[in-house]
């Protein structure tokens, strides 16, 4: 159920408009890619205070209890600044793991993800990165009482900042989800990244005490919640950021002259231009009904069949965007100092962190049954 | 489908959908939902355009004008149209209400009458007719007893309409009209066409037309069908030669046909969005070319499988485009940019879908060895590069989205200005 | 060897397209698509003479001894005009059997054709259409001293005209080719074709008396050279039939006049014909390099490599210039008056005939060890 | 390669080829043809533009002075020069020949003296140059001594390069320079660059420009680096403040500049389609992504073979058109327009190879995770953008072969009439 009205959703657009335009810009964001953390802590705050970290917590757990709805408005503005945040890790993986175990126990994390105390992270890649429900090579076992992990994951998107590490491993009943909140007997690398503007990590553990979250053999299940809610999510992000490209574009055709004539006149820039707008309105109707259907509306699409379509044509939408508003820009377009390219490299590794294109569409055909 | 009425009235709206699935219900059977595919049963053929003998075709035209009676004797046929010309006089919203309950069940289609007829001129009668021409025609279509075409492309106005050389000239209390007009669909059909001719060729092009509702029945009108590369007659040529229309059935101003011309033409890119796949919705849904992988082994090609993934995620963020359009005028929201975008989105997909589906077919796509469902879709393949053009050229549909939706500036050097008999024309003609 | 030099060949162009303007405009298209035959008998007699039908025929049987590289030169104007003509299925396809069976009692067949006297055929594709070279259905069994053929062959070009057909067929020492000259217990269909300009047909056989061509078993050698052939004639073809798309797209783009310009000037229309153009270069640069390869010449590419890359090249390159031949010209473009469609038929027939483009890539990925 | 030298006086050409062969077999290894990859041996990076550090850059810099020294004694270092400036005297066909030989040598890559300064400014020195210029620049940049660079582009001169507005003003007996280039290569290591400056900004602006060779080390110039996307930095910003230099260092007449350009530009053009698959060849050749599909577990993979099979396809019909091309200038035929056409095939085949490698490598291509030939994709991915950009973008050349190869007419309403002083810009002016 959609918990809130347009308005609404509007008002809440606005206010973290407005924050990203306060710490969100340009220079901002460059501080936060060559920061420690690779993020503004104030922004975080202020994301915080605003309501924005916890709309999908449930009200129980001291959140909003909305959806994906809402929480499509945060990452569509996150999305179109390419502000530096932990969001994705945090608010997306984590905590929809926490809330999809059902585990009572998660409930204070949940409080503190959306105060901004605490931030998190999904452990569950392994050597070759690609997403898995099963089948871990990390292993949990039972040691006086104390589960152990073991083993090392790649790809964890957050990882190096996250307080709480959600960690899927396996175990003799099965595939099962762990939180690890201590920095004992853990060992975190940021890796250099394609996207600049999104930090990941890989993690070892090593006999490192954990605590068992849900029941054992869980994972597959919550896994795939958390799977869906993430391209839910990145899709809503690759809409807004697909958005900022084809607008950059535009102003840029109107004002850049040549030949006499502002370039936008020109049939191969403005025809550009409107590819790009036509895989942005495709794109956002796609990341709105998967958005809908995942807060279960009725009359909308299947939500496992809407997601994946979602994650292919928002995927397709904001590389496509990416590229050309470089194109459309020309020499200055390529410089490491314009921002076109940031998008671009959100793009590409937006499309490839769960597995690309191929993975993609094996998965909507499962899901319409082919 | 049923459709979230927030926003307008919803007892009103609900009582109207409940009286149109009433009538409905006693009037046709509920469509059911196609999901298994019984390959090799029934007919093979998958086509765009038409392609149905003379005998056919006026059976179809029948069965159109019959179903369009009957919802008209119901209160359904004009729901939108004054009372005073037999129309309902309700609004659009109910419109729309209405066509998405009628889509549940299984009518004739009344594309012939409606795509046009209905759809375009009707509307435009309404807001440019005489009080004589809108008694004459309006209640006669609405009731399926008329058909009518649309006289507007030419030779040499295409992509360019307003460049229209069919001259009208004043003749007493009316005009003599001479000229040719092309790819007119459903003329053959028609009892009136809606024209635009040349009225003033000493102003700018668009300011020198004039739009006149002509009886296709009158001499001098001579209809030729105009065959399409894939094999039917879609599409007519239409010749006029000294025809004589009286003044009355003017549309508009003399000489102020431009704005005549655009109402009908919003009101075509109103519907395009709507029609979702078209008549090829079965043939390039998942389980047809599900079944038709299965049928040439390459369920498990990935590539194919990749092709087939990509082509429905495409035509499923379509569909959501479409029907989130549709919600938003339903709940009292004006039209966007969708419509355009639609369009070119659906040319690209069947296009593709097309191309894909000979693919798995393989060498049988080259000749008829008579295998179901193979040589078949050379039909629809054949009709592809009409969707690129058909309506408006995708260049034209950028432009559009270009120039009024992104407000990027137009070309330097445009003839608007110039008095359209000193305007450069193709040196041979057509 | 390439036995011409280039002006030679440019008077070879010139008198076979001499001929095509006198007997392949588009009235004599369109009466040769209506006939019986589906050709032009007295097209047919003048390129015999003019020796265009002799030209890889070798000098012991009659021929001028040349290979691909002239051949292509007579291809690219058939191409060019869609003449219909029996040449892909005489000339290229059961010719080039003849010849590589190495079979002497081939010659007088092979004279006959290069006169123009005979018509033949080359029956190979069996159920699903595709090529092959072995497990044919179609049965030769000896009776009495006399082969007799039994089985059904799919998609055999010019089959129906053929007065001699070359079938491959299965005999208990391997898959064997035969001649078969009688119309004895043959049934022959002409069907539906795609592309109008060229035609195809079914022929059945129940119990055919046959000559065997060559030795048993011989059939896989000799189909392959046939497949080489068949793709690098096919690409000359395209070659010419791509030229004449983009030709009138250009010639089109100058005198249609549109909003008081020629369309040419528009960038969309512009950008679209240098499309076609890179389109048609690329293409004509595989099919030189297949045919000259396919002759032998030194420094060219692996002759086998060549003809796998020209088919794909050249059989994109008739596609999107086919294609977008009939969208430069709008409306008029997609009349069945206008010869545009003929250019699309023949494209999607050329590319698909031999398997379409997944087969050609696994062969060319063969051919490079892949 | 060797080449077939028909038509072209083949003993001289013989005796020349045979003379190249000995100097390189003295001075040179001979390439070892890589068919195997050893996958995970040596270096994993794949790079189009190069990102050294400035040690390295400077190493690669003396290894390419040095070579081209030494193959400049050997009288293979200005093969088509004339002999009055140290140059050989031979014909372009010479000079292919000699290429085509020492391709198939280990010798080190001479680009940063070649590419721009021996293939473009040299030629146009020789064409355009005073005594005095030619005597001083010319033998030096032949020996290896001196690096030229291009000073062309401005912010606001791109693809519109006759717009330069880098002033040069006349003052004694030279011209005082002010103003900005951008996209400057090797301008880090050159000595000399050829700048195209305003001169008289009250005539259209192709008609006032003057070409004039500028010291790089002269008081007012500034170099800045500037960082492309992929990390490096390739170019340079060049800032000219106050720059003075003597009218004897002038190519072309005063206001003529334009065709001097045009001469540097021509044969930038001519040396575009020899380059093949550049500095990523080896990368995105067939064994080398066999390989990295082996690695990857889709070496049976049907969509990722069918990928593999379309770009290689495109890329060697490309390397058959280059060739061809290269065999047709040997033989004494006049470029076409190959070049333009092969540069657009060549920037669509990378880019579509570093996708496709990406998408091979699966998520391994967001992070690095140590994984040889994963992560390091990533460096030609991200200099794809700039491949349809540099060297006249993609517009440009379909414009170039729209106009002057298919003689598609030009846009209307051009400004190469206006006055300069007079002609529209850009409102951010950057």
């Amino acid at each position: 159920m959609t918990g809130t009205t347009v308005p609404e959703r509007e008002d809440l657009r606005r206010s973290v408009r407005d924050l990203l335009d306060r710490f969100g810009d340009d220079v901002a964001r460059q501080d936060a890619i060559g920061s420690e953390s690779g993020h503004s802590t104030r922004l975080w705050s202020a994301l915080a205070e605003v309501g924005a970290l916890s709309l999908t917590v449930p009200e129980a757990a001291g959140g909003a209890g909305y959806g994906a709805v809402e929480q499509r408005v945060v990452l569509e503005e996150l999305g179109r600044t390419l502000a530096p945040t932990p969001f994705l890790g945090t608010v997306v993986q984590a905590a929809t793991a926490l809330v999809a175990s059902g585990d009572p126990a998660a409930h204070p994390h949940l409080e503190r993800i959306a105060s901004g105390a605490t931030l998190a992270a999904l452990a569950v890649t392994e050597g070759d990165g690609r997403w898995r429900t099963a089948h871990f090579s990390t292993r949990a076992e039972l040691d006086g009482g104390t589960w152990r992990l073991t083993g090392a994951k790649d790809l964890v998107v957050d990882g190096a900042v996250a307080d709480l590490l959600v960690v899927a491993a396996a175990t003799e009943s099965g595939p099962s989800l762990f939180l690890v909140t201590s920095s004992e007997a853990v060992e975190r690398k940021e890796l250099r990244t394609l996207d600049l503007t999104r930090r990941i990590a890989s993690v070892a553990f090593d006999g490192t005490p954990a605590e068992l979250l849900g029941s054992p053999g869980d994972a597959p299940a919550v896994l795939d919640r958390v799977l869906d809610a993430t391209m839910v999510a990145l899709a809503a992000e690759q809409v807004g950021a697909a958005r900022a490209c084809l607008d950059a574009s535009v102003a840029y055709a109107k004002d850049r002259v040549q030949f006499g004539r502002q370039i936008g006149s020109f049939q191969a820039v403005k025809h550009r231009c409107a590819d790009m707008f036509a895989k942005v309105q495709l794109a956002s109707a796609a990341a709105q009904e998967a958005a809908h259907s995942a807060d279960r509306e009725p009359d909308r699409a299947p939500a496992d069949v809407a997601a994946a379509v979602a994650h292919s044509v928002c995927s397709e939408a904001a590389m496509f965007t990416a590229t050309e508003n470089i194109h459309v820009h020309g020499g200055i377009g390529f410089t490491w100092e314009h921002p076109a390219h940031l998008y671009f490299r959100r793009a590409k590794s937006s499309q490839m962190l769960l597995g690309g294109p191929a993975a993609n569409a094996e998965r909507l055909l499962a899901r319409l049954g082919v | 489908m049923s459709h979230r009425l927030a926003h307008t009235e919803p007892t009103d709206l609900e009582a109207f959908a409940q009286s149109a699935r009433d009538f409905l219900d006693a009037s046709a059977d509920r469509l059911e939902d196609e999901t298994e595919v019984e390959w090799g049963a029934g007919e093979d053929r998958i086509s765009y355009f038409g392609d149905e003998t003379p005998e056919d075709a006026t059976r179809l035209v029948d069965a159109a004008r019959a179903w369009q009676k009957t919802r008209y004797a119901a209160g359904f046929g004009w729901i939108t149209g004054p009372e005073k010309f037999g129309g309902r006089g309700l609004s659009a919203i109910h419109d729309l209400i209405y066509d998405s309950i009628e889509a549940e069940y299984d009518v004739p289609d009344t594309g012939v009458l409606s795509l046009i007829g209905l759809g375009m001129i009707g509307p435009t009668i309404v807001a440019h007719g005489s009080d004589k021409a809108k008694a004459e025609y309006l209640p006669g279509m609405y009731a399926g007893d008329l058909i009518a075409c649309q006289l507007f492309s030419e030779p040499n106005a295409g992509s360019d309409l307003a460049n229209v050389s069919t001259r009208a000239v004043r003749d007493g209390n009316g005009w003599r009209v001479n000229g040719q007009k092309v790819w007119t669909s459903v003329a053959q059909h028609a009892q009136v066409g809606l024209a635009l001719c040349r009225t003033n060729p000493d102003v700018p092009k668009h300011r020198g037309i004039t739009a006149l509702l002509i009886d296709m029945n009158a001499s001098g009108v001579e209809v030729r069908p105009l065959r399409q590369m894939s094999g039917g007659a879609e599409f007519n040529e239409v010749f006029l030669t000294d025809v004589w229309v009286y003044d009355s059935y003017r549309l508009g101003e003399v000489d102020g046909g431009w704005s005549v011309a655009l109402t009908t033409l919003m009101n075509e890119r109103a519907s395009v969005g709507s029609e979702g796949a078209g008549p090829a919705a079965r043939a390039i849904s998942t389980p047809f070319l599900a079944a038709l992988m299965g049928e040439n082994g390459c369920l498990d090609d990935s590539h194919a499988r990749r092709r087939l993934a990509e082509l429905q995620a495409d035509q499923l963020a379509t569909s959501y485009l479409n029907r989130q359009a549709l919600d938003h005028l339903i709940s009292g929201g004006q039209p966007g940019p969708e419509a355009s975008v639609s369009k070119l989105l659906y040319s690209q997909n069947i296009t593709r879908a097309a191309h894909f589906a000979a693919e798995v077919v393989g060498p049988r796509i080259v000749a008829d060895t008579g295998a179901w469902g193979a040589f078949s879709w050379n039909e629809l393949l054949l009709s592809t590069p009409a969707l690129r053009i058909l309506g408006g050229t995708e260049d034209i549909m950028k432009n559009i989205l270009g120039e009024r939706v992104l407000g990027l500036p137009k070309e330097p050097g445009g003839d608007a200005a110039t008095p359209y008999r000193e305007l450069r024309t193709s040196r041979s003609g057509s």
